[in-house]
């Protein structure tokens, strides 16, 4: 509950809505990671452990009504610089 | 631990007003800005600005026991109760501990804080040595938290005219720049009685900078400059007379 | 190259400089001054006449007020822009500053020089 | 309109900022110390010019204005401004030359200008004590 109802650089508003912002991302985040069935870079699955660039290597697109998710591919052919095939990134 | 904080909503209140807080702090909190959330938690009226919470963004400068520094990185161990708060000296309060950086900016904007060259731009990055790069360290490293700027006397006195130690110590770092082109320029800028000369080497602002930059220095630096542009002014005349001659 | 830096082409600079040279000048002066009275120690009227006479001690007394004229209006100038903000009241009290230091430095000029 | 009179409102709010420019609350390190301090003397120093100018011409006049001079000087109250004046001087020198020392970039550093800063003072006031002791 805010109690500063003030018009001047109320920041505890500013924060509120900035958490409000934060549950959003943070929701979108979670839809889009249990959908993506495969491991790559900082997103590790225990149950999908394998890199899976038949099926994946797309963005995802998430919308807020019903939390649906769609799909976009990944453009392959930069304008400028010669394209890095994707590839298991091994240390 | 006990605090005596600057409060001041133009919503509310005629005048500004110190108000205490008496906070129970946890393990853990080891930074002011730790314990100003604290607070926050308690009366979320508090406004004060932060951002990077160690030391980067030079949001939450703030007169911390009559000395500038910033919230984050101003231990608490450090600080003699009641630790009085208050906004930077010398610039509107817009509210709190918040003050208008307008003037502040402004006075940076007008040094041109930028590279300027007017040659044609080389395939890649324009490059410099490493000895001329080193020219840089202790001018580069600037945050503008203002915290120099808000504790100098002659800033207080003119704010509309000094540019201030931050702004000076960027024109500096321009010109002690191997790229930059306007070093003429720049001078020039600075010439005007009021905007430079204004430094008496009080060093207030060395005193709380909180990346340990010496602003004092760079300004005394800009004079030797005006020096020697107008010796190689000398020299140049002298050689358009040779040319003349010839 | 100091020289030009006293032009009017450069405002600060030249105040800034001069405030420095008279300020080396006047410092030189005093240590002389403390120095001669030390030696000699005046006491009676005649010997402080006697301090006061030769040539070339008036005329480097008659420098050193000139050189005080300048670093004070320079010094004083500075105190007022910085703690009297109202133009009117700021000019008006430089106006009474240039004055009192040229009476001064009339009266000075009387005392070395005559 | 409201719109209008909302924008006023915030316009005033904007012009009636306050500023915290309580020097009582600001700290006062040793180097803005001697440059304050710098400043007071210089001013001091330049509001005692006429009665310099004043005595330096009585006592060149006659051998009498000379001995009431030399007499005036001698009053305790006098010696003691005199002193103070002695003080200030010394100070204004000090710290000059310390002024002019930094413009050549020599210790400029923090610890080496507030070094130097604590050697002005004592340097103005050991000046003074030992004219006050040849005085006296």
């Amino acid at each position: 509950m805010i109690q500063d109802k003030s018009q001047v650089f109320n920041t505890a508003r500013v924060e509120a809505l900035e958490l409000d912002n934060l549950v959003e991302v943070a929701l979108a985040t979670m839809h889009a990671a249990e959908a993506r069935t495969e491991s790559r870079g900082a997103h590790c699955r225990e149950d999908f452990s394998e890199r899976d660039d038949v099926n994946w290597l797309t963005h995802s697109l998430y919308y807020r009504e019903g939390h649906r998710l769609a799909y976009k591919p990944v453009r392959l052919k930069p304008q400028t610089v010669a394209s890095f095939e994707p590839k298991p990134r091994v240390y | 631990m006990k605090f005596s904080i600057y409060r001041f909503n133009p919503d509310v209140d005629k005048k500004p007003y110190m108000q205490d807080y008496d906070v129970v702090l946890e393990d853990g909190d080891q930074m002011l800005l730790d314990a100003l959330l604290r607070i926050k938690d308690l009366d979320d009226s508090l406004s004060l600005r932060k951002s990077c919470r160690e030391g980067v963004c030079g949001s939450d400068s703030m007169n911390i026991n009559g000395k500038n520094g910033l919230a984050c990185v101003t231990k608490l161990s450090d600080l003699d109760e009641p630790v009085v708060l208050r906004p930077m000296p010398g610039l509107p309060v817009i509210r709190d501990l918040v003050v208008d950086m307008t003037q502040f900016f402004e006075h940076y904007n007008s040094v041109k804080p930028y590279l300027i060259n007017h040659d044609a731009p080389p395939e890649t990055e324009r490059l410099q040595s490493p000895e001329d790069r080193a020219k840089l360290d202790g001018l580069y490293e600037c945050i503008l938290c203002g915290a120099c700027t808000t504790s100098c006397p002659s800033f207080w006195w003119n704010p509309e005219t000094f540019v201030g130690p931050a702004g000076l110590m960027q024109a500096y770092r321009f010109m002690a720049d191997s790229r930059d082109q306007a070093m003429d320029e720049r001078l020039e800028n600075l010439e005007a009685p009021d905007r430079l000369y204004r430094c008496h080497n009080i060093m207030n602002c060395v005193d709380v900078c909180p990346k340990k930059l010496n602003p004092s220095l760079a300004i005394a630096k800009i004079k030797d400059l005006k020096f020697e542009q107008a010796r190689e002014h000398k020299c140049n005349a002298k050689k358009h007379i040779e040319i003349k001659v010839l | 190259m100091v020289i030009e830096l006293l032009t009017k082409r450069y405002p600060g600079m030249r105040a800034w400089l001069m405030q420095r040279l008279t300020a080396l000048i006047m410092a030189f002066y005093s240590v002389m001054l403390l120095g001669r009275i030390l030696v000699l120690q005046p006491a009676t009227y005649e010997e402080f006449l006697g301090f006061f006479q030769p040539a070339w001690f008036r005329i480097a007394s008659w420098l050193f007020w000139i050189c005080l004229s300048i670093h004070a209006w320079l010094g004083i100038r500075d105190v007022f822009k910085d703690y009297v903000p109202n133009m009117y009241v700021r000019s008006l009290l430089l106006k009474i500053l240039v004055l009192l230091l040229w009476v001064y430095m009339a009266w000075a000029s009387w005392l070395f020089l005559m | 309109m409201q719109n209008n009179e909302l924008q006023n409102s915030q316009k005033a709010k904007v012009k009636n900022r306050p500023k915290n420019l309580n020097l009582f609350t600001i700290r006062l390190p040793i180097n803005a110390l001697v440059s304050i301090l710098h400043r007071a003397t210089g001013c001091a120093l330049f509001l005692v010019l006429p009665i310099i100018l004043l005595l330096l011409q009585l006592s060149l006049s006659t051998s009498e204005h000379f001995e009431t001079v030399v007499s005036i000087l001698h009053s305790p109250l006098i010696k003691l401004f005199m002193l103070g004046l002695a003080w200030a001087f010394f100070h204004h020198f000090f710290a000059g030359v310390r002024h002019l020392a930094m413009d050549v970039h020599w210790m400029t550093s923090l610890m080496k200008a507030r070094c130097t800063s604590k050697i002005v003072m004592v340097l103005g006031v050991l000046a003074t004590l030992v004219l006050a002791v040849k005085l006296w």
